[in-house]
């Protein structure tokens, strides 16, 4: 069982990075923390990728089925006396599969932040906070209990937020660091709720025999719940909606597109291929009591993934700043992700959908964070974020062109590369088990192949406008990583995926749906001829286009205006009809009850003090009195007695 | 039928001055007729000590009060008032509040002190002689008053000092330059 | 001697040399070695209870000591600490320790400030070593009394209506307080033995439930109004905006907590039969007190008034995690007190520090602070991660707990008010964010600002130790919540379970 | 010897004395006619310690001693008074009880 021990390495290493940055961040030149902080996430990464040779290659699947193991764990917090929240490093198919995502994104990231944040005065804060985000990511993934999840979930929800507002000069950051944290801190009530209702119910955190079918029969579920759920249906929604807090879901997707104005590394890190999926590999981590205990739990993460996926590419046409649309096509192609795991079943055949969404997860990582960093390069080099300002930029940035196609290509599903093959099995799953699914997702493809390569035309080619200073390559730190993406877009795809990662731990045999991959092609290749047509060439199409349908261009464009729907329920509703009254109450009812009293007592000494005059005479008359009338009592009482 | 001793007419007489007097005192409009009346009463004070057969205290009334205390009292009306002056009127409501609360004291305390049982004694009377009481007062046995003899010579002491203290003029008093 | 009773005679002995300095820079030095000491007798008290325990121990309360004070009365000086006062007495020392140097700089009447800061933590040391329900009452009123003065004097603002104010009203909790004391004295010997105010020998006997019930809102409340109960909060955000930053700290720090600790040690643990009666009552009320202590505070401008709001939510969390009556609450409960001692002590220390430099408390007036100041701004965001219950700070630890012990009430009841207090956690997200937002980050909204200066080495200090120990004990609970609280709980627990 | 007068004769008189230095005090504006009244309600309760003494307890003199210091403290509080009162003359140059009332709240 101790193979895996050293594993506790893979997050401490960058948490030690994170502690030398942090207490040196004033004093370390840029040169040493850069090769402290790639040194320590390169470590990171071969151990990583030691630890799935080693549990894929060479331990592989126990009687057929990959095992579970415990790398290191210690108790860290005693809840009550049966419960307690261990710390420790998972091994299984998932978290080995995320390992290899998080720490190759992030020496990626690491490297061409490098050059990107190269002139920055917070330099050596902004490795600091990547490394703390490596370190909570890779917790999170490897956590062993569904407690520890929660704690590192809100460990990468703070680095996020730190990252977000990394400019926090900019007033723009700072509102979208906050909305950022407090949408998903407001999602992680649910998921904290959902963890209390279920280890309640369990009496457990632990995910493998919280996971473990067999265990099932044993768990105390009865009780009542609400609007007519059952307990896990309850509970696993609950979790679900802090995963789609994460995962930026629909309605809780509105914090992923402000996001956007933190550095463009971090919205390739966080923001693009590990953070954001977090929600999915919640939702797969627990995927066993979805599919088995909770179906209805499962099939509405399936339509809120579906619908959000839908969503998110509709408004994604509209976008005209670069980094918005690549973040609404990542919601969107999170949503394809829930959308796999929510017509998925358990085990097998049936569980297609759970492996598709994981081999999307993936490929979407390497991608998605490509885009991410082309875009960071080309902002770098034309220092807008708006699409309307740049163009014909193939001719200046030639190598980032090519890796950014491809990365288009990828995504849109385009044959042979990795995106392809991903999104075909999603499709897949989805056709066998829920159509109304398939036709959102099969739209999705479509559009995404637009909106992708309307975004492309726009950058690369089209008219070119006027810039100041000559766009250019980045320089080899940026490039490489670029490179090195753009191959692992191609060929993660090749990946026999189905045999490493699947719903029940039994490898899964999967080969090319012909059918599915035809029409799935079309559908993509219709989308990017659209765009070719509209884009690639100045015209006046897509004006006309948007005045002949304008409304549904107006409300996409305004995201379908639920922004302003937030913020109308907040500022409008929540600060000013409930929290300015409860100060108001508090200063004037509560506190004025007090004053009130105070005021009493002293208006009441305010009068009885007129009888403390000062006048001898009158004093000695209530004297006298008050001696007569005592002595008359004492002299009645003795009579009567 | 109601004879009057002798005795019972001179008491009659004193009991008639103390009590006319002690009213003039409290109702007289001037301050000096005030204290002369007041040297009345404790005159007839006196009488009345001499009457119960205490010679030395009626002495001492009349050396201490009429002979001490009421010089001192129109020392200080001369320091502070002039011989003719008239009290104001005093108010309606003061004075009858004053006077009803004094009537219903006075109607009170002779309303006990009518009921109450006194026990009379035939024991004989003190010998009051001066030889006696000054053995008394610095007799420490029984019935001996030496310690507050003491106390009492000391508070004398401190009334002395206090109240030269209390009517010296203030060196620095530069308030009232015409005090003089 | 007791050990124990150094506690209180470091302190005066303090007092008694600081009357002898000359200046403030000795006043300061003496305060600073003195509560240096003090800071190593609660890091011994902490070892020797370890090895008391060790041993084999078991009494509820070890180092027991009676000292007679008034034979006739019976009422005694008993000494005697458990894990749970162990840790408070640390927490104290902790607090006040930062309490001096954060006020390193207070010229005015230096001697006679000291003095009275140190007064009171005697008082509240002293709270904290005994068992003797008299002893304890004396000091806390020793505990309450110099706060007037401190307030008063030292104080900015409308200090003396808050300083009036807050004693007023603590006053009136003494006042149910001793009424509540008595009730207990008088039903502590029900077999006609010798009346006793002592913990001890007192929860040897059950006190007839009908008294209970008469006495314990008394003592809920009385103690109650110190922990900033619903409705009786208010003198806390005027009292708190008013006082110097030590007072400040060492008031929302430990003074507070001398209000939940008295319910938990005497309401609680005394009259068991009366808290299951009635806990629902103030159960709602705690409850109450979580959200809108948090509610209030989106919309207040001032620092100090956002945070004395803040701790209010965190204070009824406190009472609400002790009205729970399992381990798993009241463990957390107690944590929380620790915690938001010191978390908010750091953050009344930041306030003080910054509003030295800014003179204004106002949030609107300020503006990316976290430039000009790196150090304190960041110290302040990360007090404000800890205090919302960002995991690796005590906060969330105390405040999980809370909820998982809540969330083993089944009924609808309990479960209500618990997801009611734990949306706390987003509210508090809003206010403390919204704060950060707005002074720290953003441009610079005030040109003079531009020139201020960072942390001195005593600031540094002060705030590091806070936030070292918030952070020790967020990544480390189980000493703490184990070793220290979770093996002291089980009296109180089985006299609260004993007939449920 | 003086059999005819009874304790009750006494009594009455000096009660009425009493009680008109009751009045004066709370009538007389001028604090030494208020010093006045105070000789007087003196002077009243020594004649009864004396009476009672005659009357009740003859046996011993601690009536006579009683009203005997009381005369002396009565001095000495007379002169004390009288320099207060000189001292009040001299800061408010009055002598009315009215006019001295700055102890007042």
């Amino acid at each position: 069982m101790n193979a895996f021990e050293y594993t506790f390495l893979i997050p401490f290493v960058p948490l030690l990075g994170f502690l030398i940055i942090i207490f040196n961040f004033n004093r370390f030149p840029k040169k040493l923390t850069a090769v402290l902080a790639t040194g320590f996430i390169g470590f990171t990464f071969v151990v990583s990728i030691y630890t799935a040779w080693q549990y894929f290659f060479q331990m592989g699947p126990v009687n057929g089925v990959y095992p579970k193991f415990i790398g290191f764990d210690f108790e860290w917090l005693k809840l009550g006396d049966h419960l307690s929240v261990h710390m420790g490093t998972l091994i299984d198919q998932a978290s080995v599969m995320m390992l290899i995502v998080v720490t190759t994104v992030s020496l990626m990231v690491h490297i061409y932040s490098i050059g990107y944040m190269h002139d920055d005065r917070g330099f050596n804060r902004f490795f600091a906070f990547l490394q703390l985000f490596s370190f909570s990511m890779l917790s999170l993934v490897m956590a062993t209990n569904v407690f520890q999840i929660y704690i590192f979930w809100e460990l990468v929800g703070v680095s996020s937020f730190l990252l977000i507002g990394f400019y926090y000069e900019k007033p723009s950051a700072v509102a979208a660091s906050k909305k950022a944290f407090i949408v998903t801190r407001f999602a992680d009530l649910f998921f904290l709720l959902g963890i209390l209702l279920l280890s309640f119910h369990v009496g457990t955190f632990d995910f493998i025999s919280l996971t473990n079918p067999e265990n099932f029969e044993s768990f105390n579920l009865s009780g009542y719940a609400l609007f007519g759920l059952s307990i896990p249906a309850l509970a696993l929604i609950l979790i679900f909606i802090g995963g789609a807090g994460k995962s930026a879901m629909f309605p809780l997707h509105i914090w992923l597109p402000d996001a956007m104005e933190g550095p463009s590394p971090v919205s390739a890190l966080i923001h693009a291929a590990t953070m954001v999926v977090a929600g999915v590999y919640l939702v797969a981590r627990l995927f066993a009591n979805y599919a088995l205990m909770a179906p209805e739990a499962l099939a509405l993460v399936g339509y809120v993934g579906a619908f959000t996926s839908l969503f998110a590419a509709v408004i994604a046409v509209t976008q005209i700043d670069f980094k918005r649309v690549l973040a609404f096509s990542t919601i969107s192609q999170i949503g394809y992700m829930m959308a796999g795991l929510g017509v998925s079943h358990y085990g097998g055949e049936e569980g297609l959908g759970y492996m598709a969404s994981m081999f999307h997860l993936f490929t979407h990582a390497m991608f998605k964070a490509l885009l991410f960093l082309g875009a960071g390069a080309v902002i770098h080099a034309v220092h807008t974020n708006s699409i309307r300002e740049m163009g014909g930029l193939r001719k200046y940035m030639k190598t980032t062109h090519i890796t950014f196609l491809i990365a288009t290509l990828a995504i849109a599903g385009f044959p042979g590369l990795s995106g392809f093959f991903s999104k075909d099995e999603i499709i897949t799953a989805a056709y066998q088990s829920n159509p109304l699914v398939y036709y959102a997702l099969l739209v999705v493809a479509g559009l995404t192949a637009f909106y992708m390569f309307r975004l492309y035309f726009l950058v690369f080619w089209n008219t070119e406008p006027h810039y100041h200073l000559k766009p250019h390559d980045p320089g080899k730190a940026m490039l490489i990583p670029l490179i090195i993406l753009a191959l692992l877009s191609i060929l993660t795809g090749y990946i026999p995926f189905g045999q490493f990662i699947s719903s029940d731990g039994q490898p899964l045999h999967t080969h090319l749906h012909l059918d599915m991959a035809v029409i799935s092609t079309l559908v993509s290749f219709t989308g990017i001829a659209l765009a070719w047509m509209l884009y690639k060439k100045p015209s006046d199409m897509p004006q006309r286009l948007i005045a002949s349908a304008s409304t549904l261009y107006r409300w996409a464009y305004n995201k379908f205006y639920i922004d302003e729907v937030y913020l109308f329920v907040t500022r409008n509703i929540i600060f000013a009809y409930i929290s300015r009254p409860i100060a108001w109450f508090d200063r004037h009812i509560v506190d004025g009850t007090m004053n009130a009293i105070g005021w009493v007592t002293v208006t009441t000494s305010h009068k009885i003090k007129g009888l403390q005059s000062g006048q001898l005479q009158k004093y000695a008359f209530a004297f006298v009195s008050a001696v007569l009338v005592i002595s008359a009592l004492l002299v009645y009482y003795l009579l009567n007695n | 039928m109601m004879s009057i001793t002798f005795h019972q007419a001179v008491f009659y007489f004193f009991s008639a001055i103390i009590v006319i007097f002690s009213i003039l005192t409290v109702t007289s409009k001037r301050i000096l007729r005030a204290a002369t009346f007041l040297l009345f009463v404790l005159l007839g004070t006196a009488a009345f000590y001499f009457i119960l057969n205490y010679a030395f205290m009626g002495a001492l009334q009349i050396t201490l009060y009429a002979g001490g205390i009421v010089v001192l009292i129109i020392f200080s009306i001369l320091l502070t008032s002039h011989v003719g002056e008239r009290f104001e009127p005093i108010g309606w409501g003061k004075m009858i509040a004053s006077a009803l609360v004094s009537l219903i004291g006075a109607g009170f305390t002779l309303y006990v002190l009518l009921n109450a049982d006194f026990i009379p004694t035939q024991a004989p009377l003190p010998d009051a002689s001066v030889k006696n009481i000054g053995t008394a007062l610095l007799s420490y046995e029984r019935n001996g008053f030496v310690l507050p003899f003491e106390v009492v010579s000391l508070l004398l002491l401190a009334a002395i000092v206090g109240a030269i203290v209390i009517a010296r003029k203030e060196p620095h008093d530069t308030e009232n330059p015409n005090n003089e | 001697m007791s050990f124990l009773l150094l506690f209180v005679i470091v302190p005066l002995l303090t007092v008694i040399a600081i009357l002898f300095s000359k200046d403030i820079k000795q006043t300061r030095w003496i305060a600073a070695i003195g509560m240096s000491v003090q800071l190593l007798l609660s890091a011994a008290l902490i070892l020797m209870y370890l090895k008391i325990r060790a041993a084999g121990i078991t009494d509820d309360f070890v180092m027991v000591k009676n000292l007679v004070w008034f034979p006739s009365l019976n009422f005694n000086l008993t000494l005697g600490v458990d894990g749970i006062s162990v840790s408070l007495i640390a927490l104290t020392s902790i607090v006040i320790f930062a309490g001096v140097f954060a006020s390193w700089q207070m010229e005015n009447l230096h001697r006679e400030f000291f003095i009275s800061l140190i007064v009171l933590a005697t008082g509240v040391f002293g709270f904290f070593i005994t068992i003797d329900l008299f002893a304890m009452f004396v000091f806390y009123e020793l505990a309450v009394i110099p706060m007037y003065l401190l307030i008063g004097i030292w104080g900015t603002g409308p200090k003396e209506y808050s300083a009036m104010k807050l004693t007023l009203m603590l006053m009136a909790g003494s006042a149910l307080i001793i009424v509540g004391l008595l009730g207990i004295y008088f039903h502590s010997a029900p077999d006609g033995g010798l009346l006793t105010m002592n913990l001890l020998e007192i929860s040897r006997h059950k006190i007839p439930e009908n008294v209970q019930n008469f006495l314990f809102p008394f003592l809920f409340v009385g103690f109650g109004i110190l922990g900033a109960l619903f409705p009786l909060h208010t003198w806390s955000p005027d009292g708190h905006a008013s006082a110097p930053t030590a007072v400040s700290m060492l008031h929302a720090g430990v003074l507070m907590k001398l209000g939940s600790y008295g319910v938990f040690r005497i309401a609680l643990f005394l009259l068991p039969e009366a808290a299951h009666n009635q806990g629902s009552l103030f159960l709602i009320l705690a409850t109450i007190g979580i959200v809108y202590g948090a509610l209030g505070a989106i919309m207040q401008k001032d620092l100090k008034y956002i945070n004395a709001y803040s701790s209010v939510s965190h204070c009824a969390l406190i009472l609400f995690g002790l009205l729970m009556f399992n381990r798993s609450a009241m463990d957390g409960a107690i944590l929380q007190m620790i915690s938001h001692g010191i978390m908010t002590a750091l953050f009344f220390a930041l306030i003080g520090m910054i509003y030295g430099r800014t003179h204004t408390r106002m949030i609107n007036e300020m503006g990316g602070l976290l430039k000009v100041m790196p150090l304190l701004g960041a110290a302040y965001i990360i007090g404000g991660l800890a205090s919302l219950g960002l995991p690796g700070f005590s906060g969330f630890v105390a405040e999980m707990m809370v909820f998982f012990g809540a969330f083993t009430h089944a009924d609808t009841f309990h479960r209500v008010v618990t997801v009611l207090a734990a949306s706390s956690i987003v509210i508090t997200a809003v206010y403390i964010l919204r704060v950060v937002g707005v002074f720290l980050m953003g441009p610079i909204k005030d040109e003079h600002h531009l020139h201020l200066t960072d942390a001195s080495w005593w600031e540094k200090l002060s705030v590091g130790t806070l936030l070292l120990f918030i952070t020790l004990i967020g990544v480390f609970p189980h000493f703490v919540t184990e070793t220290l609280i979770g093996n002291s709980l089980a009296p109180a627990l089985e006299r609260l379970m004993s007939n449920f | 010897m003086w059999q005819d007068i009874t304790l009750q004769d006494v009594l009455i008189v000096s009660t009425l004395m009493f009680f008109s230095g009751v009045y004066g005090f709370l009538t007389r504006r001028n604090l030494i006619t208020m010093l006045m009244s105070v000789e007087l309600m003196l002077n009243a309760v020594n004649i009864n310690f004396v009476a009672f003494n005659y009357f009740l307890h003859p046996e011993n003199m601690h009536g006579m001693f009683f009203a005997l210091f009381v005369v002396v403290i009565a001095a000495a509080e007379a002169s004390v008074a009288i320099a207060i009162i000189i001292g009040i003359y001299r800061r408010f140059k009055s002598i009315n009880i009215e006019d001295v009332s700055n102890m007042k709240y």
